[in-house]
């Protein structure tokens, strides 16, 4: 039993990382309205955002800005010890990855108003009847 | 479609978990991944760059080339809300009122034109009387807004914060001063070319000073051969180093938030909008 | 010089933010810039594929630091040879499409080029580049510009078809994303090499495996593997003629190269082919795409339609090659990656050349095609002659090695697959041929000249002459690259794989 | 970190996911996807990731929330689903 117990602890952040990439994997296939997928689009990012974020938690360090850094060089510099900085390196991958989703957020955005301005419908199944009309 | 998609959001659902029970603990600090390149950054970030915030000297200097993209990226999102939206056509239907008395007048002939002045403006089709609480607050808060996009900026090596912070609350600025007035007021203080251009310098910019380095012998974005060209410390170099990408960074940003917004809301027509 | 690996990618990037200016500034300047930046970009990469033939593998430190920190390229005779292919071809296909970029987007030509620039940046750095996140940024670049130059072609489904592809190019993109972060959180890596030293020593990790299968997903759904194809068709169709002469000899094959390099240089052969045992699977589905893609092409009325049915007919035979798991195989496999780019090129182009002249190439409108268009028609044959693997063009080499691969390999299936699909594909053609050699009869243009007479009326009405230089060239490269094809294998593709 | 407040704000951020994705208003759907973005960010801020907080407040919470205020604004509100 605390076994079980200790195995939740440890990991239950994990798992509704992924129920959060479900939901917006599910939203994304299955829901009609074509800005709706988008956001299901963007709650899927931001998970897998989330999950590297996470990676980088250390418990008992602090913020990746080294303190006092200008106190001094060589000996003092030494004095850094990695334990307590949390890990910036998935902060900055994943920096790089929110600018990526805003850029494709937008591109898409621009896409559903040129789409809106020929057919006049954002729905998929009312789109998917114009188009066999033709 | 609804059962369909259920069936395979389960799936990999399960197939992700699966993968979770080799995981290190959440939070662990002996977890390969805050060992192996972390400890290096963290411990030697500082003598090897002066830059205290790690994320900054991560992203800007040892991961550098990946940021380069990374604007490329908002540089090809404006371009690419130009490309799709713009529509070089203007519209029939105009719109005056005359100010003394708040008459509309419509005007559906393209060749007629009212000049505007103090005595008529030009309005959009749905026009509201504009807010002057709304007004005011704005006009004042502006600038303090593009201000503190500048600290970000220029803070970024210290504190959260960078060139690409900085340049979306300096965007931003703009947006709020064509939500608080109207577009046509926005794009009277910057134009569109002025922000085509910026987007473009921001990147180059960025790409300019990794040339530079290439260009004094060493490899492409290798700040410490700019030092013969920057009279300072040579220690200093590489902080200096970031903080030109980082502006180059907030300009780009700055100019494709810009341009994204402007064509969404107008629908690429740039003449009225929210 | 040393800095060949870095112009390679700078060049054209710094071309495209110059055009980038000249748009607001002299918009005729775009195209000379954009033409100048890809024309160093391919010196520069002949220039690394010599030095990497010369002297092996090329690194390059981004920023000067070491790889485990910084950016490292790597480049070996894989990726020399594929970005050697890459930056010629988006040469010569701008040298060929200056007079369609005219004709289909003329008020926003300049633009085009600045995002077909960073379209071909991003397939370089996705390419060259040895870093696993790296490769995601560049990925999304790539993407994000076909994105809109999708939308840019049919005023009508051009939208559609690129949300469509949106949608599924950014399901892709998240699940390698997601795979590199499980690979990241066990190795603690993000260099390619790097991840490949420390990943023996965690055997029968269900996180590798993990990460593993959602990378090779992702990549899957990039290249369109069978049951992840339907963005494929339409996003190529409608496309406008210049890009989609790009986008279909190389999106789909860059990313096949990506597979390749994940198995041969992350995860190794031994892990991928001994420890796991996904090969015949992965095999199977290469077999039912080559003749699901066969069949469909079959049943399609277009042109532009068929010939993105082939592709991704293509795609399976590349897959199953490299999942073969022996040498022959994945020879077979890589030597696919440049004949498809180059078959695939050449047909593009003859079908933008016939594009350009008459707007609609569905089969009816077809007729009296060689008559109309001979030097053009010439190109196509050749190159559908290549696609069906006839002896002296290129195609036929490939395939011999994926025969031979999948006979030692025992998938038996898998082979007559591919002498199915050849005879498909000859099927195809040959109704395309039998469709453009005869003259329309009665109905269409021919009919306000000549009164339903027959060929000798029809007036020859070629494309631009660059078009035409760029095919004969293309058309050349399929013969050579065919002939001396035993040459490219001994000197790339064998002391690669060893 | 204490671990409850990460558990909560977890679980208010799952809780805004769903009803972004199921509201049937896209502007309702745009204010509770602000809700999310910003429920991210103290997640994230909590972690100790303040760089990556910095930018989702001011990108997802604030920039993205006025492109799709935007885009509704130029397309239109209703939704089936």
């Amino acid at each position: 039993m605390t076994e079980i117990i200790s195995l939740v602890v440890a990991k239950y952040n994990y798992w509704l990382y992924i129920i959060l990439m479900m939901i917006g994997l599910y939203a994304m296939i299955a829901k009609n309205n074509l800005i709706k997928k988008l956001v299901g689009m963007n709650i899927f990012q931001t998970a897998i955002i989330l999950f590297y974020v996470s990676t980088g938690y250390k418990t008992g360090a602090t913020i990746p800005i080294i303190k006092n850094a200008h106190g001094g060089h060589g000996v003092e510099a030494a004095v850094i010890h990695a334990a307590d900085y949390i890990n910036p390196l998935p902060h900055v991958l994943m920096l790089t990855a929110i600018v990526v989703s805003v850029a494709t957020f937008g591109v898409a955005m621009a896409l559903c108003v040129r789409i809106y301005q020929r057919y006049q419908t954002l729905e998929e199944d009312e789109l998917r009847m114009r188009l066999s009309e033709k | 479609m609804k059962l369909l998609g259920f069936i395979i959001v389960c799936l990999t659902g399960i197939f992700l978990l699966y993968g979770t029970s080799d995981l290190p603990d959440w939070g662990d600090p002996n977890s390969p991944a805050s060992l192996h390149l972390s400890n290096h950054y963290i411990e030697k970030a500082v003598a090897e760059t002066e830059v205290p915030n790690l994320v900054t000297a991560v992203l800007a200097d040892y991961r550098g080339f990946d940021t380069m993209f990374e604007t490329a990226v908002v540089f090809t999102a404006g371009l690419a809300c130009f490309l799709l939206l713009r529509d070089f056509k203007p519209k029939q239907d105009r719109y005056y009122r005359h100010v003394p008395t708040g008459v509309v007048l419509h005007f559906k002939d393209k060749a007629r034109q009212l000049r505007v002045g103090t005595e008529f403006e030009s309005v959009d089709k749905d026009w509201v009387p504009s807010d002057m609480v709304i007004k005011t607050v704005c006009r004042i808060l502006i600038p303090f807004i593009q201000i503190y996009a500048l600290y970000v900026v220029a803070h970024g090596d210290f504190s959260p914060g960078g060139g690409f912070q900085g340049g979306v609350i300096f965007g931003s600025s703009f947006i709020l001063l064509a939500i608080s007035y109207n577009l046509k007021t926005l794009m009277k203080r910057v134009s569109e070319k002025f922000l085509g251009i910026f987007s473009a310098v921001g990147v180059l910019i960025y790409v300019g000073i990794g040339v530079i380095a290439m260009i004094m012998g060493g490899n492409f974005l290798d700040y410490s051969t700019l030092a013969p060209l920057v009279p300072v410390d040579p220690g200093h170099i590489r902080a200096l180093g970031m903080l030109g990408v980082e502006i180059g960074v907030g300009i780009a940003v700055m100019a494709a938030m810009a341009i994204i917004y402007i064509n969404i809301v107008s629908q690429g027509r740039h003449d009225e909008g929210l | 010089m040393n800095n060949y690996p870095a112009i390679l990618i700078i060049a054209p990037l710094l071309g495209a933010f110059f055009a980038g200016l000249a748009v607001w500034i002299q918009e005729r300047l775009a195209y000379p810039i954009a033409l100048i930046s890809l024309g160093l970009s391919t010196f520069a990469s002949v220039n690394v594929l010599m030095a990497v033939i010369a002297n092996g593998p090329v690194h390059y430190r981004m920023a000067g630091w070491a790889p485990p920190m910084g950016i490292e390229y790597r480049i070996d005779l894989l990726n020399a040879m594929v970005l050697v292919l890459v930056s010629s071809i988006a040469f010569l296909n701008l040298l060929a499409s200056y007079k369609n970029v005219e004709q289909e987007t003329h008020d926003r030509a300049a633009s085009f080029y600045v995002a077909y620039l960073l379209f071909v940046v991003g397939l370089l750095g996705v390419v060259a580049t040895g870093d696993l996140f790296n490769l995601y940024v560049l990925i999304e670049i790539t993407s994000l510009t076909s994105y809109t130059l999708v939308a840019l072609g049919d005023r009508d489904r051009g939208p559609l078809a690129s949300l469509n592809y949106l949608f599924v190019g950014v399901i892709g993109a998240s699940f390698y994303l997601l795979g590199v972060g499980y690979i990241y959180i066990i190795t603690g890596s993000l260099n390619m090499v790097d991840v490949a030293g420390i990943l023996p020593d965690l055997p029968g990790s269900s996180t590798v495996l993990v990460g593993f299968i959602l990378c090779l997903l992702g990549v899957w759904i990039k290249m369109a593997l069978f049951p992840l194809h339907v963005w494929l068709p339409n996003g190529y169709t409608y496309a406008p003629t210049a890009f989609s002469r790009v986008v279909a000899p190389l999106m789909t094959k860059v990313m096949v190269y990506v597979m390749i390099r994940l198995m041969i240089t992350v995860f190794g052969l031994d892990y991928v082919f001994v420890k796991l045992h996904l090969s015949e699977a992965v095999v199977w589905l290469g077999t039912i795409a080559i003749v699901f893609g066969g069949v469909m092409a079959l049943s399609q009325k277009n042109l532009k339609k068929m010939l993105t049915y082939i592709i991704i007919c293509e795609i399976g035979y590349m897959v199953g090659g490299a999942w073969l798991g022996n040498e022959l195989g994945m020879t077979g496999a890589i030597l696919h990656i440049v004949n498809d780019a180059l078959m695939t090129f050449a047909l593009f182009l003859a079908v933008g050349n016939i594009v350009y002249k008459i707007k609609d190439v569905d089969y009816p409108n077809l007729s009296g095609l060689f008559g109309k268009m001979p030097w053009t028609m010439a190109g196509f044959v050749l190159a559908a002659f290549s696609i069906i693997g006839v002896p002296p063009t290129c195609g036929f080499f490939s395939k011999w090695y994926l025969i031979l691969g999948a006979f030692e390999a025992g998938a038996y299936h898998f082979a007559a697959a591919l002498l199915i699909s050849s005879l498909i594909c000859a099927v195809l053609f040959f109704k395309v041929f039998e469709i453009c050699f005869f003259a329309p009869e009665g109905n269409g243009h021919s009919h306000d000249h000549s009164h339903g007479h027959g060929d000798q009326v029809i007036v020859m009405d070629e494309a631009p002459v660059a078009s035409l230089v760029t095919l004969a060239i293309v058309s050349l490269a399929l013969i050579l690259v065919g002939v001396y094809s035993g040459t490219i294998v001994n000197t790339i593709i064998l002391p690669f794989l060893r | 970190m204490l671990w409850p407040i990460d558990l909560i704000v977890l679980t208010f951020v799952i809780v805004t996911a769903v009803a972004a994705i199921s509201v049937r208003d896209l502007l309702g759907t745009a204010i509770l996807f602000s809700v999310y973005s910003f429920m991210m960010c103290l997640l994230w801020a909590v972690m100790g990731a303040v760089d990556v907080a910095f930018t989702e407040a001011s990108v997802g919470a604030g920039v993205s929330t006025v492109f799709f205020v935007a885009a509704v604004f130029s397309t239109s509100r209703r939704t089936k689903d």
